[in-house]
Parts: structure tokens; C-alpha cells; sequence
């Protein structure tokens, strides 16, 4: 499996995110910097977390814009997996590959911690190793992570069972106290309406190994790998 | 030319960064203001002597990257 | 050239004395010109020259086998085994933050991570420690909310995790707050960079931002004109540009990976004027630079401004000749500004043109390294013996002890820094195994088998009332917090806040700490590899205590052997290493329950501090140990409480039982006697603790039982029935401590 | 009544947003633009019928809260 790993200026999630596929799962990783395009192979596409142009104007606005996002747009249209983690979410956002935009935290503040979000839909491309209903602890790393649509977009992804995970407690409960940042409807990720680009706020990249103290993002990316059907999985 | 741009956020939209302005100021003591919202006020140097040409090419720029039309609006004057 | 006009006035402006003017006169054999004057003003300024230190600072033990670069470069540079090596060191940005509290720490975490990348490494770990006034005032809550968010802005986007520090809170900083910021990298042992301009030929390179007129000091009047609006066009404040920052570490990076490099050193203090002096000193090269060739922000810059300006993010190289190409190559595919400035010379000197003219010419050497050195004169304060006089018999015995610990736990010093790191991202890069909130802070070292922990410390308050021990403190207990961790100490790197060192009492306080240091690292055996020296931290005539902060590096192997301070597991035995004495004198009791900051600080015996670390690592390291916490700020105590309730999981109570051996109630419960760690040990591992401890000749006692959800503390052979003993539910002891920041505040 | 209030970095004080928005629209394709300098823009509602009064009081609120007068400018129109 070749994961491609987009490298945009001010990315700083890229190197996690390629330890965790190359050196945790054991899977091929190519490095993309966002002036190139990809290349062919690539079985996937993760725009990792960061701040990429500073985060200047908007989250996400400027990167958007960068010349590797052509490809990338083509590549999920043609149903290529796509995942966007933090800083990649508002990039998608912005480009449209999901619905929505990101807004600053209600409290202003960058916030660090762990979260726990619900596996909404355990039925997509990305969550195939999770049960319904799972509560996961994940991190959160953002000062922008306020998910926000107009009404009529929040029905369509609900009825199409878009939401992928939302801020709960402990227990499981989505409650207005487990929301970090005051997303709509406590949506802490989303994926487009056929399934095959995700953005979800929490970094699964940083508990998926024994080391940190914490292995279930590993959940996430062990349902990529599966989706991706390929036998030679192996994972060191 | 110099133009003078201002993007807001639409009515209606949560604007989370205006909400704890107007906490801070009501803690203040600045007890008798509301509706406080924030926007982002840009001034850009365009190198156009066409008008009517400038004024294209701002429209655009606030279209594509100035403002997420999704949220926010926007308005320039050109001087 | 204009440079008749140097009057007293204009040496005054330049912070010159006469007698330094002299010496210039003497190494140029004529005046200096406007350039050239504030050139030696930047350089020989104390915060780049050490001018009042450099003689003191030379006593510090800086060898050690595991060194591989010492003082006097970006940072010092220790080896870790694995062809790797950790690159660290500390700085002070406490006047800009006292400015411009959000720029001014974003800019001291922007130069602190240039200097660790500019030597090969990739930073992987940021602390801070901070210095503030009393909560209660309103400016100090705008001074603390704009510092941890500059702090945030900066790191966070840099993607560097910032997994520590230390907060005190203290009315006499309120007017001087302190931002003191450390950063660690990694490097490999053999692709080490230093700051030196070599080869002769060889290209001079600028890359990073363009030069604008910020923070440009002492003298206004250097362009003939000065006026009003001169002044407006030059702001004192920096701004922080994170993100051209990121650009320029990836950029460094992937030069140092080719060969093409021969020195580099970021622009920091003093700007171009450092960097180039600095590097052809280093070298015993000169350098020639063409002023016309710098980036340049605005119009109409003189070669004054150009090169004193500190504009951050930028930086300076010397490359192979004819390679020039492809350093260019790489600083354009990270969107930054480049340019060939110079080359290297054999002269010795810098010499500076613009459009084909000299605007100056320097002597290298003179300027970096040949500034004026002080041994100047040292004299206790008159207050000194009052401070130290406390008389015990004056001060009633703590009534409530449950009411004292509670006051203790919502003191914002010993209170829960959550509201500050939760604002750091401490997790990106994903080597963090212990998260701030832990006596160190762990991170592994991908590839290896090791881990890093890191601590820094230093408690003021022993300082003031006894600069000599406290600095050996804080020395120990940073080493302390580090072995609570399993970690053995391999360097440390010190940040020395001090008042006016032309003040004797001030120099009696940084003789003393010097001499502390410098006996507490012989004693633990650890080296200093790099530092920082900030004086003149006064406001009003008024010194800040004085404050040695020591940042240490610890070295656990194998990595997965590291603990955390809190308790893991109902029925686990609490053992108290060390011994308890009434160490009354500075603790923060005295401070929060009698308002006073008096008396002698705690007495440290080194021997006993290295036995006790030593035998806590060794448990460590045997997998003998659930938890390990050392007692500190509060005493025993504030220790237990925390034991109990600073994890994120479930909180696990104590039952614990004392004695009074001759002690009074609050010395015992409070008190801040030194070389004491509290571990938590599964219950059938409690005698072999035991055991290993009476081995090592470290004093350990069985105290108590970890269980439930109170902490309880009982005192025998106390008379008094009620009111001497804790005994409290966790919730309302966390409630207390969690809170305390927001809180004061106004933010709950 | 209603206020609106801009807030813009000082002359000669580095404008890192500023920056990097001009580079997009260069990059964008907009290549005739230059000096991009990013401020705030604000409205909120003051309840004060006396206009003496509420000019003093806005002056105040941008003082104290609404700029960073070490940085930044502002400027502000009652309505
Ligand atoms: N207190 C100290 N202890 C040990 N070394 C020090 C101390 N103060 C300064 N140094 C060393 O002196 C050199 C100059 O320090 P400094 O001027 O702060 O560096 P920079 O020029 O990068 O700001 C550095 O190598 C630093 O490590
Ligand atoms: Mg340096």
C-alpha cells in the first residue's frame, strides 16, 4: 500500500503521519510537496495537520489554492480515499470537498487535550474497525475546530449519515459539556457524500502506538488499510 | 490605486470571536454595548489605471481568497 | 562619513561609557562613525557581551564525556548515544514581553528555536518558565493571558510541542514579569553546524525575512534627522512571523543534509552586526558585506538600521563557493528571501559597503570578543540578616490543617497549570510519553530505545533569602524532578535573572548563585552547556528576587521504563524517601498562611540529594515503582494531595499516617525540607523497596496506603485532636487546585 | 447607536498575514498587487444617547481592549 502524505507550507503533522503508516503500519509512504502533483500509485491521500500558510486569512484558504490540489480533487472524484486531519479537514472544507466551514473555538483558544468522540457511522471506508456507537479517546490540537453549516446542509449530511464522529463524554453521551469548541451539533468529523474523503478534527495519528499511552486512532487507520484490500498487511 | 476592503461575517452566522469581545467589555465595565461583530479590514496597493478593470479584479479576489462566500461578505472601495 | 558629533550625550544614548569610548577610539586609531558606534554599542552591550558576568560564569563546570559542544556557541550540545546528540539551551525575553506580552514571548520562543536549529537540530521540545505578579491585579491577568497565547501562537504553528515549564506567581515581578524559554533538538552526532565564517572566498548568505526597522535600540538620533516621525517609522516592538519561521527550519534543514554548508548563525540580538561579527570572530576570518544587497522591507534604510535592525526569522551562511546556486535553490522552493551579501575575507575585519563606498570597518575580534569585561563590586544587602531572621516562636502553629492545604492548593504557584498548557501543543511530533503535568516531561527518541525528560526549575524565594543555597536547589530539585521520571541527568542549561549589576547587592546575589551552581553540578556530576544571562530585570529601583532558572536534560533508557507522579493502584504501599525537618524558612506556607517571606531556606546535603535520585532511578529502572513525586512547593502534604489528583484518569485517595517527632504540625505537613520523594509501590514489592533503600543509605519510611476517594492524613503523637489532621474528598481537594487559575482569572 | 471601528497595524510594524496574502493573490495570479496590510474592522451597538459621552466611551473601549495601542492604530465613526 503507498499512502501519499501532502507536504503544504506550514504542514507539521506530515512527519507523524508518515511514522505512523511507514514505521507503525509498515505500509510504503511518499512525501508530496503541495507545488508537485501526484504521482501515479498512491492508494491514498492524507493532508496532514499544521498550520499550512500560517493559517493566515482563513484556515485552510490559502492552501487550497496550491498547485498540488488539482490532483488531489481528481483523485477523490474518482472515488481515491482521502483523508484530511486537522489543518487537512479545514483545507477540504475550503476546497469544497466537504460541506461546511471551520470557525475559531467559542473560548478563542488554541486547546490541547484529549477528547472523546462517538463513532457515528461505523459502516465507511474509514471506520470499518470500530463498532457503532465506539467511544474513542483521541487528542484535539486546534484553535479553529468550530464546525459550521446552514441547516439545510446539516440535514443532508445527518440523513446521509455523513457525520462520522462527534464530541461525547466519557460514557458516550453528546452533550453540550463535551464539546470542546463548540462545533454544530458536536461534529468532530464528517466524510462526503460518497464516502471516500473524511475530515475529522481529533489526531489519530497521536495515539496510535503502545508508547503514548494510547492505541485508538490506530482503529482508523487499520480501516483505511482494510478498505484498501490489500492482503500483505502486516503490521510491526 | 489603493482599495480598501472589508469582509464581514453574515448576519445570523455565530461570531464567536465578537461574543467574547463583548463579555471582556462588558466585565470592563462597558456594560451598555451589544451586537458586537468582527470582520477583517484589508488595504492593498492594485497597480491597474483601468477602473472599471481594477474593480473586476478586486470582485474576483474577494471572491476566490479575500472572503468564504459560504459565511462571510464582502465590500471594497477603489480611491 | 559623519563623525564629529559623538558628544556624551550620543555615548549616553548608546549606553557607552567614556572609558568604553576610549577603548573603541583605541582599536579603530580614530572616531567611529554612526554605523560603526552603534555597532560596538549593540556588541558591547551586556546582554551580548556578559560584560558584568563573563569573568563569573568561567567558574561554571561546562566538561563532562559526554559533551560535545559547550558555552559559547547557539547551544550546547550533549551526546545521547545512537550517533545521536540533544541540542539545548534557554533564553530570556522578559522586557519585550513586559511590552508586549504576546509578541514579546512569541519572539523569545522565534529566537530560542533558531538558535537549536541553526546548530543541525530539529527542535522537538519547547518549556517555559514565567515569572509574574500577584493575580490580583489586572494588568499581570492581561501580562500572563497574553504571554501563554504568544507563547501558544509561536510553538503551536511551528509545530514544536511544548510539554513544560513552571509558573510562580509573585508580587515583585508585577513590574518585571520574567519569560525565560528552553528548547531541545536532536542532531545527528556528526552533522553538528556551527557559527563560523570559513574559507576564505567563500559566499556570505542572507535568506529568511527582509530587513525592516524593528527593534532597533539606543540611538535615535543616528540618522543627522531625527524627528517625530523618524521615531513612529521605528517600532521597538517585533513582531513573530511563525510561519516564514517554519519555512526557514525546513529550509535549514534541508541545506544541512547536503554538503554545501560551511557556518550559519540566525540574526538575533544585535542582527546582521552579531551574526557577522560573531562568525568571522569564531573563525579569525573577516568578512565582507555590500549592504545594498540585504532585503529590505522599506525604502530608505541606512546602513545603521540595516545593521542593527533585529527583524526576526532571518538568518546568515557562509556556503562552498560555487554552490551558491543551489542554496539558492532550496530557500526559493521554501518561499524565502536570499541573497549573496559578501564574502569571506582574511582580514579579520568586517568591512561594510553600500553602492560601492566603506560605511564601515571593524575589527572582527574587537567587536565579538575583546568587549570590555567588569569585576565589579559585590556587597550584601543591608536587609540581608533581617530576611533570614525569622522567628519560629512568633508564629502559631497551623489550627486547621485542612483549611491550610485547601489556601495551599489555590495558590495560582502550586495550583494546576492546566488553563496554561492546555493552550500548547504538547502532543505534535508524537514523541510525547509524559504530557506537562508530570514532574518532567518524557519524550521519546524515535529510533532508539531512549527517552528524554526534561524539567525546569528554580525557586527565587530560597534565592533572595539565601542566593547560595537556592541556586543549589534549584539545581537539585530540577535534577529531583527529572529522577522522578527515571531519569538520569546528562546537562543542564541555565537562564540567570538578575537586577542591576551595578548594584553590590546584586552582584553579592550573582556571585553566590554562581558559586551554587556551580557546587550543586560538581556534586550531581552534570555539566552546563549553554545559557543566558538577563541583568537589569529592576522597575523603580526595585530588583526582582533573584531567579538562576536551570533547565536540565535527563536520559531515561529503556524508554518505556518512565512514571508518572500520580497514584496508579488501590493498595499500593506510599514510601517516603528522605527525611522531614523543620524546614519552615521561604516555603510557600509561610508565604500564603502568614504573609511572609522570610527565614532560611531549607538546607540542602548534596550527598543525601544524589543518594536519594540515585536510589529512586535505581527503583525506577527495576520496575519497582508505580509513581514517584518529589515534595516541593507546600511540602509533604501539597505532595500527597497532588499525588492523588493531578492524573487525567481516574483519582485514586491515600490514607497516610505521620508522626511528630519533635516537629511542629506545620513544618511537618508543609514544610519544604529537601531531597524528599514520594513513591507509590505495588504492595508486595514494599520490602524489597525498603530493602534497596536501607542499601543505599537513603532514610525511607513506609507512610501510608493508597485507596478511596479522600486523602487522609493523620498526625500521631499530636495532642490536639481536631483540626490537625487532613481529611478531605478529592473532589473538593481537585476542585480547589483545578480551578485556582481560572478562577483568579474570572474565568469560571 | 451603532459604531464602526477600525483597527490597523502601526506604520514600519511587520504584517506576517499581510504577507502571505499578497504572496496567494500573486500566486493566484493577481501579480499587480503590493502592501497588503490585514486590520480588524469592527461594529457593535452602544446604548448611550449622549454623543459626547459615547465618543468618549468608544475612545476608551479601543484604549483598554479593542486595539493594542503598543501595534496598532484605530480609528472609529459613530452613527
Ligand atoms: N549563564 C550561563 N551559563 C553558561 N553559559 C552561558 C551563560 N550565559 C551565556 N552563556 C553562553 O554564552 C554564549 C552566548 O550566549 P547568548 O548571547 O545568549 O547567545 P545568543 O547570541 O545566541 O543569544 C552562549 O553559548 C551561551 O550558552
Ligand atoms: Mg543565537
Amino acid at each position: 500500500m503507498k499512502i501519499g502524505v501532502v507536504v503544504f507550507p506550514g504542514s507539521n503533522c506530515d512527519h507523524d503521519c508518515q511514522y505512523i503508516f511507514q514505521d507503525v503500519l509498515g505500509q510504503k509512504v511518499e512525501m508530496v510537496w503541495h507545488k508537485e502533483t501526484l504521482r501515479p500509485g498512491l492508494d491514498a491521500i492524507l493532508l496532514p495537520g499544521g498550520f499550512s500558510y500560517g493559517d493566515y486569512l482563513r484556515t485552510g484558504a490559502i492552501a487550497r489554492f496550491s498547485p498540488v490540489m488539482t490532483a488531489v480533487k481528481a483523485f477523490a472524484n474518482k472515488g481515491g480515499l482521502v483523508m484530511g486531519i486537522c489543518n487537512g479537514f479545514q483545507i477540504l472544507l475550503e476546497a469544497g470537498l466537504l460541506p461546511g466551514v471551520m470557525l475559531r473555538n467559542t473560548s478563542l483558544n488554541f486547546i490541547c487535550k484529549d477528547v472523546f468522540v462517538k463513532v457515528e457511522n461505523a459502516a465507511t471506508r474509514f471506520t470499518n474497525h470500530c463498532e457503532s456507537g465506539q467511544v474513542l479517546k483521541i487528542p484535539i490540537a486546534h484553535a479553529d475546530g468550530n464546525y459550521y453549516t446552514d441547516p439545510v446542509t446539516l440535514g443532508g449530511i445527518k440523513a446521509n449519515a455523513q457525520v462520522v464522529f462527534r464530541y461525547c463524554t466519557a460514557e458516550g453521551k453528546v452533550t453540550p459539556e463535551a464539546n470542546p469548541n463548540g462545533s454544530l451539533d458536536n461534529i468532530a468529523g464528517i466524510m462526503n457524500a460518497e464516502g471516500n474523503v473524511l475530515g475529522m478534527m481529533p489526531h489519530p495519528e497521536r495515539c496510535a502506538e503502545t508508547v503514548l499511552g494510547n492505541e485508538a486512532g490506530r482503529l482508523i487507520f487499520l480501516s483505511m488499510l482494510e478498505t484498501l484490500h490489500k492482503p500483505q498487511l502486516t503490521v510491526v | 490605486m489603493k482599495v480598501k476592503i472589508h469582509v464581514t461575517l453574515k448576519q445570523g452566522i455565530l461570531d464567536p470571536q465578537g461574543k467574547a469581545i463583548e463579555h471582556a467589555l462588558d466585565s470592563l465595565g462597558f456594560k451598555n454595548t451589544a451586537n458586537m461583530r468582527v470582520g477583517k479590514y484589508m488595504e492593498v496597493d492594485v497597480n491597474e489605471p483601468d477602473r472599471a478593470k481594477a474593480d473586476a479584479q478586486v470582485k474576483a479576489m474577494c471572491e476566490k481568497l479575500l472572503a468564504n462566500t459560504v459565511i462571510e461578505d464582502y465590500r471594497y472601495e477603489l480611491q | 562619513m559623519n563623525a564629529s558629533v559623538i558628544t556624551k550625550a550620543v555615548l549616553e544614548q548608546h549606553k557607552l561609557s567614556e572609558e568604553e569610548y576610549k577603548k573603541i577610539l583605541e582599536i579603530l586609531g580614530r572616531e567611529p562613525n554612526w554605523t560603526e558606534l552603534g555597532m560596538f554599542s549593540a556588541m558591547w552591550s551586556e546582554h551580548c557581551s556578559y560584560k558584568s558576568s563573563r569573568i563569573h560564569l568561567k567558574k561554571l563546570p561546562t566538561t563532562g564525556p559526554r559533551v560535545v559542544q559547550g558555552p559559547g556557541e547557539n547551544a550546547g550540545v550533549v551526546d545521547i548515544g545512537d550517533g545521536l546528540c540533544a541540542v539545548f539551551k534557554m533564553e530570556s525575553h522578559n522586557h519585550p514581553s513586559f511590552i508586549e506580552p504576546y509578541q514579546g514571548a512569541a519572539t523569545g520562543v522565534g529566537g530560542i528555536l533558531r538558535d537549536i536549529f541553526t546548530m543541525g537540530a530539529r527542535p522537538i521540545a519547547l518549556l517555559n518558565s514565567l515569572r509574574f505578579g500577584g493575580l490580583d491585579n489586572a494588568n499581570t491577568r492581561h501580562l500572563l493571558k497574553g504571554v501563554v497565547s504568544g507563547i501558544a501562537g509561536y510553538g503551536n504553528c511551528m509545530g514544536v510541542p511544548t510539554v513544560g515549564g513552571e509558573i510562580v506567581f509573585n508580587d515583585i515581578y508585577a513590574l518585571n514579569p520574567l519569560v525565560n524559554v528552553f528548547c531541545l533538538g536532536i542532531a545527528k552526532r556528526d552533522k553538528i553546524f556551527l557559527g563560523k565564517a570559513a574559507g576564505v572566498g567563500n559566499p556570505v548568505i542572507y535568506f529568511g525575512s527582509k530587513t525592516g526597522r524593528d527593534g532597533i535600540h539606543g540611538a535615535t538620533m543616528a540618522s543627522d534627522s531625527f524627528d517625530e516621525e523618524a521615531a513612529q517609522k521605528r517600532p521597538t516592538v517585533q513582531v513573530g512571523d511563525p510561519f516564514t519561521e517554519k519555512l526557514l527550519l525546513e529550509a535549514c534543514l534541508e541545506l544541512m543534509s547536503g554538503d554545501c554548508l560551511v557556518g550559519i548563525q540566525d540574526m538575533g540580538a544585535a542582527g546582521l552586526t552579531s551574526s557577522a561579527c560573531e562568525m568571522a570572530s569564531r573563525e579569525g576570518t573577516g568578512v565582507e558585506l555590500d549592504l545594498a544587497q540585504v532585503p529590505r522591507r522599506e525604502p530608505g534604510m541606512t546602513p545603521y538600521e540595516v545593521m542593527l535592525s533585529e527583524s526576526q526569522e532571518r538568518m546568515l551562511m557562509v556556503a562552498t563557493a560555487g554552490r551558491e546556486d543551489e542554496v539558492i535553490k532550496i530557500c526559493r522552493k521554501w518561499d524565502l528571501d536570499v541573497a549573496v551579501i559578501g564574502r569571506v575575507t582574511d582580514t579579520g575585519k568586517v568591512v561594510l559597503t553600500e553602492n560601492g563606498q566603506v560605511v564601515a570597518e571593524v575589527p572582527a575580534k574587537a567587536l565579538a570578543d575583546e568587549g570590555p569585561r567588569y569585576d565589579r563590586p559585590s556587597a550584601p544587602p543591608a536587609y540581608q540578616d533581617m530576611l533570614q531572621a525569622l522567628n519560629y516562636d512568633a508564629l502559631p502553629d497551623v489550627k486547621d490543617a485542612n483549611a491550610a492545604l485547601l489556601a495551599l492548593l489555590d495558590s495560582p504557584t502550586i495550583a494546576s497549570k492546566r488553563w496554561v498548557y492546555e493552550q500548547y501543543d504538547h502532543m505534535v511530533r508524537t514523541n510525547t510519553m509524559v504530557r506537562p503535568g508530570s514532574d518532567a516531561a518524557v519524550l521519546r527518541v524515535k529510533g532508539t530505545n531512549k527517552a528524554l525528560a526534561l524539567s525546569v526549575d528554580c525557586n527565587a524565594r530560597y534565592c533572595l533569602l539565601n542566593p547560595y543555597e537556592g541556586a543549589k536547589i534549584a539545581i537539585a530539585e530540577c535534577a529531583r524532578n527529572l529522577a522522578c521520571s527515571g531519569a538520569e541527568p546528562i546537562g543542564v542549561t541555565d537562564c540567570l535573572n538578575f537586577g542591576n549589576p551595578q548594584r553590590p547587592e546584586v552582584m553579592w546575589q550573582f556571585l553566590l548563585a554562581i558559586e551554587g551552581l556551580k557546587d550543586a553540578c560538581e556534586a550531581m556530576n552534570v555539566p552546563i552547556v549553554s545559557g543566558n544571562v538577563s541583568f537589569y530585570n529592576e522597575t523603580n529601583d526595585l530588583s526582582i528576587y533573584p531567579t538562576p532558572m536551570i533547565g536540565m536534560v535527563g536520559l531515561i533508557e529503556p524508554a518505556d521504563r518512565a512514571v508518572t507522579q500520580w497514584f496508579k493502584q488501590n493498595g499500593d504501599a506510599i514510601i517516603l524517601l528522605g527525611n522531614t525537618r523543620e524546614d519552615l524558612g521561604g516555603t510557600e506556607y509561610l508565604k500564603v498562611l502568614h504573609h511572609r517571606e522570610q527565614g532560611s531556606p531549607p538546607l540542602l546535603n548534596l550527598d543525601t540529594e544524589k543518594a536519594v535520585q540515585a536510589c529512586t532511578i535505581h527503583l525506577i529502572r527495576e520496575g519497582l515503582v508505580q509513581s514517584a513525586h518529589d515534595c516541593s512547593d507546600g511540602g509533604l502534604a501539597v505532595a500527597l494531595a497532588e499525588c492523588c489528583i493531578s492524573g487525567s484518569g481516574e483519582r485514586l485517595g491515600a490514607m497516610v499516617q505521620l508522626s511528630l517527632d519533635g516537629l511542629r504540625r506545620d513544618a511537618l505537613l508543609f514544610g519544604e525540607s529537601q531531597s524528599r520523594i514520594l513513591l507509590s509501590v505495588k504492595p508486595h514489592q514494599e520490602e524489597r523497596v525498603l530493602s534497596l533503600a536501607k542499601e543505599a543509605a537513603v532514610p525511607a519510611a513506609k507512610i501510608g496506603t493508597v485507596g478511596g476517594n479522600r486523602l487522609v492524613v493523620q498526625v500521631a503523637g499530636d495532642q490536639r485532636i481536631a483540626g490537625c489532621t487532613v481529611d478531605q474528598e478529592l473532589t473538593a481537594l481537585h476542585e480547589q487546585w483545578a480551578r485556582a487559575i481560572p478562577r483568579a482569572l474570572g474565568q469560571d
